[in-house]
């Protein structure tokens, strides 16, 4: 009866409509790569804070350059640099109490450094020994995820959980602008939506996924626009600004306990090194792109800044140095000294007892 | 003890079992104000709030994901999937997550998450709601599947897996939901996983099979001497059971509903194979679906493995 | 050395920051429900083409009761029907050509009807044989799609193919409101944005999945704001007017097929009937909420309009009605006179060839 | 004729093909500028443009459900996924679309869909980066799931996959990718899929196997009289060259790296005890990975069957 009826598009002016909604991103900055401040924005922090602070990003930063040397020597297996993006994670997991709950992806180990994971277990997962991700009692951090993105649905679910006991707990997922592209990002935050659960989705977009940029991985301006699909908070930061970082996490983490719902925080960084040692960068994007990072360094900004207010000079920047090597150091003999896992560990944990079949193969090793 | 259908006795265990353990929440599609849509949820929000008998969004991966990271902060979510159909978007999240956690975290963090589904064919329902797709599941190590045969293993099943220190996946045989009544009683008891039940004895061939196949089979042996096992757990599978009966019948056939290649019946095969094969009479036999796409309803009885099929492979086995 | 060192949070306003960018989301409407038109948003249609739409969205309806009437005498298989959404179904298909590849759920019947899809394959594939999926060459309409939301990506991906071919054809994904919470909606919105593919979504906002309102589904006010997240526009259209409906979808097909990129309309309407013959949603949701919307029955609204027009009376809505039950009649005749399967075509389309294990099985059947 | 490894024959085979056939297009994360994380894809974008060699965004079901679009529409799609551990987001979209798109269209629309992804142990890559989970796509209707044993099985199943009328699931033993060099002809050549390549010829026991476990299988068998079976397809799996040789043989070993429960082993061994049990002279034995979650690179090498557990084997099924 109705073949296709095609009634063709009549020659009016595009559509007038009615408003219905409005909605804004913002960027949050405080610290400029001069090491001058917005003093409006700047947080009340004491000289010894500050110093706090530096010292966790030059930690892990220690720990980074480690870990390189490490893997070229054949001592780690493939290792992800996280050079660069110390600021969001140092800022961030200052955040933190110890009771929060928190997800990381696989390049936050400035997250687990500055709350005080033992770098020697770093070392050791990243030489191919899950014992490594055994977190010690006191903290509540998941295992590295390495599936793109699927762990943020753990931090939701663990924020779920956090408010049906009525715990004053917050979740917290790290992910890079990779992980945006992924559904169950969408499904995440979605659920953290629709339940206003108190989580906190941070995300480090340092501009890469390996060799994919950002504009190949979504056509949007900003990745914080994106909270505007699940009806709660997005809010772009200088993701190399410490300061900015910290104060847009505390503020996320406190709206979070308070019933307020979640937050997404990107971080705009970049990935000053390979995506990982197996990767060479160069084959996909320019030396003056990295060599125009290397300008916003996180830690040479705060450096600036610090010098400015009399809290570092180079002596002490050099002493600290010095401390954060010694610690490293100490992190590595003290994961070569581990013993090496055993063929029957293999079997420990899969479930929680072997089955009559898992002992059979157990016995036969 | 009450006369109770599949659906009341999984109902009877979520309430009792909730009443128990306030740490068991049940997350879903449609499980709070509408019950589920079979109907096994329903009361329950009425009865403990919607705060532990959450309607979700429409979104397999996050219901299942979620639900680990509540396991794993010390809840016991059971997540229902609507049909097995649409577990596959969960695929990710059971196999790299549920699965692995414990493994992962050295044993830090655990997945004690349930999540149930209705599964198989036989109630000519639209596309995609009668699948049979569990051997995928039981190439997972760190979980367990378990399949109810009726009213009274369905209560003791769910009652351990809601127990289990690990996720467990809970296929419920839709077909069965309403078709048998059984005493089931109104007190606590459990029926271990892992371990196979014998359906009837008997010392001249061996039947295996789960969930909605076990009625056709009880159908098909009529007089002869068949020893049938009911699994009940297909991962971790009690292959002790098995092995034990071929080896005085000599002779194995195996029936399920998902089709023939990779099916679960192959690894029971392969068992028998690699550890019975000197007490083997005849041949192991499957009698499956064929390795087709599924189809819709009006051919549903052409691919699924009839009562005479079963018949005439137990036939096979007895004439070597 | 850093243990879970935790700087509280300072006492300061929420913070000031720098605004980045601004979204809005409309709407469009055109037909109000007591028949009234905007006249400057209406399309110039003759009142041929206004009496075509309308028996359009009645043959659909005819369609829709008869196939309850069929399932309930158990002569064809459960059934969803879409009641309420004809002006949504209609009104976007009467945009389309035969060239245009099209991506239905499982609601679309109305769709179809409108293209000229026998209604006798519909009624066959809700009788549970696939036959009914076998689209006429002259249609490029892909199979029902059961699996809430998964169709989205194989429309981006004819997009995208029809692109690459340079072909004038533009993809066209129809799904509901729950659909928006699955991850392939977002994966697929994503690879749409990026690619900028001539690609049109269009949810049905019946606002219930089955059970679940809306406001179960997702935090925010409208779905169509979730296209920012994607970087292209959405809007929301009054989708029980199918003017609006049709205006929206023209534009949107114009905009793709010139290369403007993905258009997301959201279409509001209503689920006036249960989810499927299954259902029963009088369990969870008010006889009051139903008949306010059975008030602003698509349908009703056109008739009162056409009426203004001079286009209708209950003459010519008698007659038309006759005419509608005649065609669908011959229909569900037609389907029953179809011989039924047999149990050797299950093997005939899963591969192009049988496998030897194959061949097998189907000797033995 | 040249001496190529793995990689560069795949590599030769894309290319070849691309030229003869305008359809096919090439989609995945990091195929294009970057040349694929392994290489396999370098140079393509630069020769063919990036419009048929398309970096995607990070979306696994996305890259396998557009794919399908752009398949039934004409084209050939390639789509990379860049680790098998990364695949599973995309079963959703495999199982239940891939696979039946032909069926439930009844053959309206097809999916001559190619999907490659890296796959297997052996290179002490990090977690996920080594899977080995093909039984799930043997379980499967409508897939077909290849593994290449060498670079010049690779270009010769290759070609077959990219011809193929519906989808493939292109498997890369990793571990071989630059392990191995042949000669591999420059020469548009075949190698039928379904078909396996008797990679050695022998009486006394029949070794099956697939992919990177073939170069171990065939330092294991010494000099025994061992007739080894590289696989190649898996699904549908040439079971009718296996059974041939187990009758001759009376003896048959199935070796894969994959956990023992469930893997594709299973149906190899199941189809023997189904169809060839009267010839069997000993068990039919499996050497596969334990049933644990895979470990991190540390312990891979007691994760993975190794030449001395293979050749123990061979050895207890020729001592029956
Ligand atoms: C689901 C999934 N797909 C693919 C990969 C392979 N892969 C590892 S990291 C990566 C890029 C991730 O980018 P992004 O999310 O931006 O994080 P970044 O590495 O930049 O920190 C890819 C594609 C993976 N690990 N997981
Ligand atoms: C992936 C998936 N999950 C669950 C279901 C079961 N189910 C069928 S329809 C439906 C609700 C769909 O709601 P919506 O997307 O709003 O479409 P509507 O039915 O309202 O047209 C559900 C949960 C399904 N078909 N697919
Ligand atoms: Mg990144
Ligand atoms: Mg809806």
């Amino acid at each position: 009866m109705f073949n296709a009826a095609y009634i063709p598009r009549d020659e009016q002016p595009a559509m007038p409509e009615e408003l219905l909604a409005s909605f804004a991103v913002r960027r949050l900055g405080i610290l400029d790569e001069q090491g001058n401040v917005d003093e409006a924005l700047m947080p009340s922090l004491s000289g010894t804070e500050i110093m706090r602070i530096y010292e966790a990003m030059l930690l892990a930063r220690t720990f980074d350059e480690r870990a390189l040397a490490l893997q070229r020597e054949g001592r780690l297996g493939t290792y992800p640099p996280f050079l660069g993006q110390e600021a969001s994670q140092v800022g961030s997991a200052l955040a933190l109490t110890p009771a929060d709950w928190l997800f990381p992806s696989y390049r936050e180990m400035g997250v687990h450094l500055t709350l005080g994971y033992p770098a020697s277990q770093l070392f050791q997962y990243w030489a191919g020994d899950e014992r490594g991700q055994l977190t010690p009692d006191r903290f509540n951090i998941f295992p590295f995820c390495v599936s793109v993105g699927t762990h943020i649905l753990h931090a939701v679910g663990a924020a779920m959980a956090a408010r049906y006991r009525q715990d004053p707990v917050v979740a917290v997922a790290w992910f890079g602008d990779g992980a945006t592209s992924k559904g169950d990002f969408h499904e995440g935050f979605n659920m953290a939506g629709v339940f206003r659960l108190p989580v906190v989705f941070i995300c480090q977009n340092n501009q890469w996924a390996i060799s994919i940029p950002l504009k190949g991985q979504t056509a949007t301006a900003t990745l914080a626009q994106k909270a505007i699909a699940y009806g709660f908070d997005g809010v772009q930061v200088d993701g190399n600004d410490v300061f900015a970082v910290h104060r847009a996490t505390v503020e996320a983490i406190a709206k979070a306990r308070s019933g307020g719902g979640p937050t997404f925080i990107e971080c705009l960084t970049y990935r000053m090194g390979d995506h990982t040692t197996a990767d060479d960068a160069s084959r996909y994007r320019s030396p003056d792109e990295v060599a125009a990072w290397r300008e916003r360094d996180p830690i040479l900004r705060l450096e600036r800044y610090m010098a400015q207010q009399g809290l570092w000079d180079e002596g002490y920047g050099k002493e600290a140095k010095t401390r954060m090597t010694a610690t490293i150091d100490e992190a590595v003999r003290a994961m070569e000294a581990l013993p090496p896992p055993v063929a029957a560990e293999m079997f420990e944990h899969t479930c929680a007892t072997l089955n009559p079949r898992q002992a059979g193969q157990l016995k036969e090793l | 003890m009450a006369q109770l259908n599949m659906v009341q006795a999984i109902n009877l265990a979520l309430r009792q079992e909730m009443e128990r353990d306030g740490r068991i929440v049940i997350l879903g599609e449609d499980v709070g104000r509408d019950g589920g849509v079979f109907r096994v949820t329903e009361g329950l929000q009425e009865c403990f709030g919607a705060e532990r008998v959450i309607d979700t969004p429409l979104s397999e991966s996050a219901l299942v994901g979620m639900a680990i990271g509540m396991a794993a902060y010390g809840l016991r979510p059971v997540a229902e999937i609507q049909f097995m159909g649409f577990i596959y978007a969960a695929f990710d999240q059971l196999f790299t997550h549920a699965a692995r956690l414990r493994s992962r975290s050295r044993g830090r963090f655990t997945c004690p998450l349930l999540v149930r589904t209705p599964y198989g064919a036989g109630i000519k329902a639209p596309e995609l709601h009668e699948e049979s797709s569990e051997a995928f599941f039981c190439h997972m190590p760190g979980i367990k599947v378990v399949v109810p045969s009726g009213p009274y293993t369905a209560k003791g099943l769910l009652l351990s897996a809601l127990r289990d220190p690990d996720p467990v996946l809970f296929l419920e045989p839709t077909r069965l939901y309403r078709l048998i009544r059984e005493e089931v009683p109104e007190d606590d008891y459990t029926i271990p996983l892992g371990q196979a039940r014998l359906a009837c004895q008997g010392k001249d061939v061996t039947v295996i099979a789960w969930g909605s196949m076990l009625e056709r089979v009880m159908k098909a042996i009529g007089p002869r001497g068949a020893e049938v096992i009911d699994l009940l757990t297909l991962n971790p599978c009690d292959m002790e059971t098995i092995l034990a009966s071929v080896r005085r019948t000599g002779r194995a056939v195996i029936v399920h509903e998902a089709v023939k290649s990779g099916g679960f019946g192959a690894e029971i095969a392969a068992t028998i194979a690699g550890e019975a094969i000197l007490y083997l009479r005849a041949p192991v036999l499957r009698v499956t679906a064929p390795d087709v796409t599924m189809p819709l309803s009006r051919l549903q009885d052409s691919y699924l493995p009839t009562v005479e099929q079963i018949s005439r492979a137990i036939d096979d086995v007895m004439r070597y």
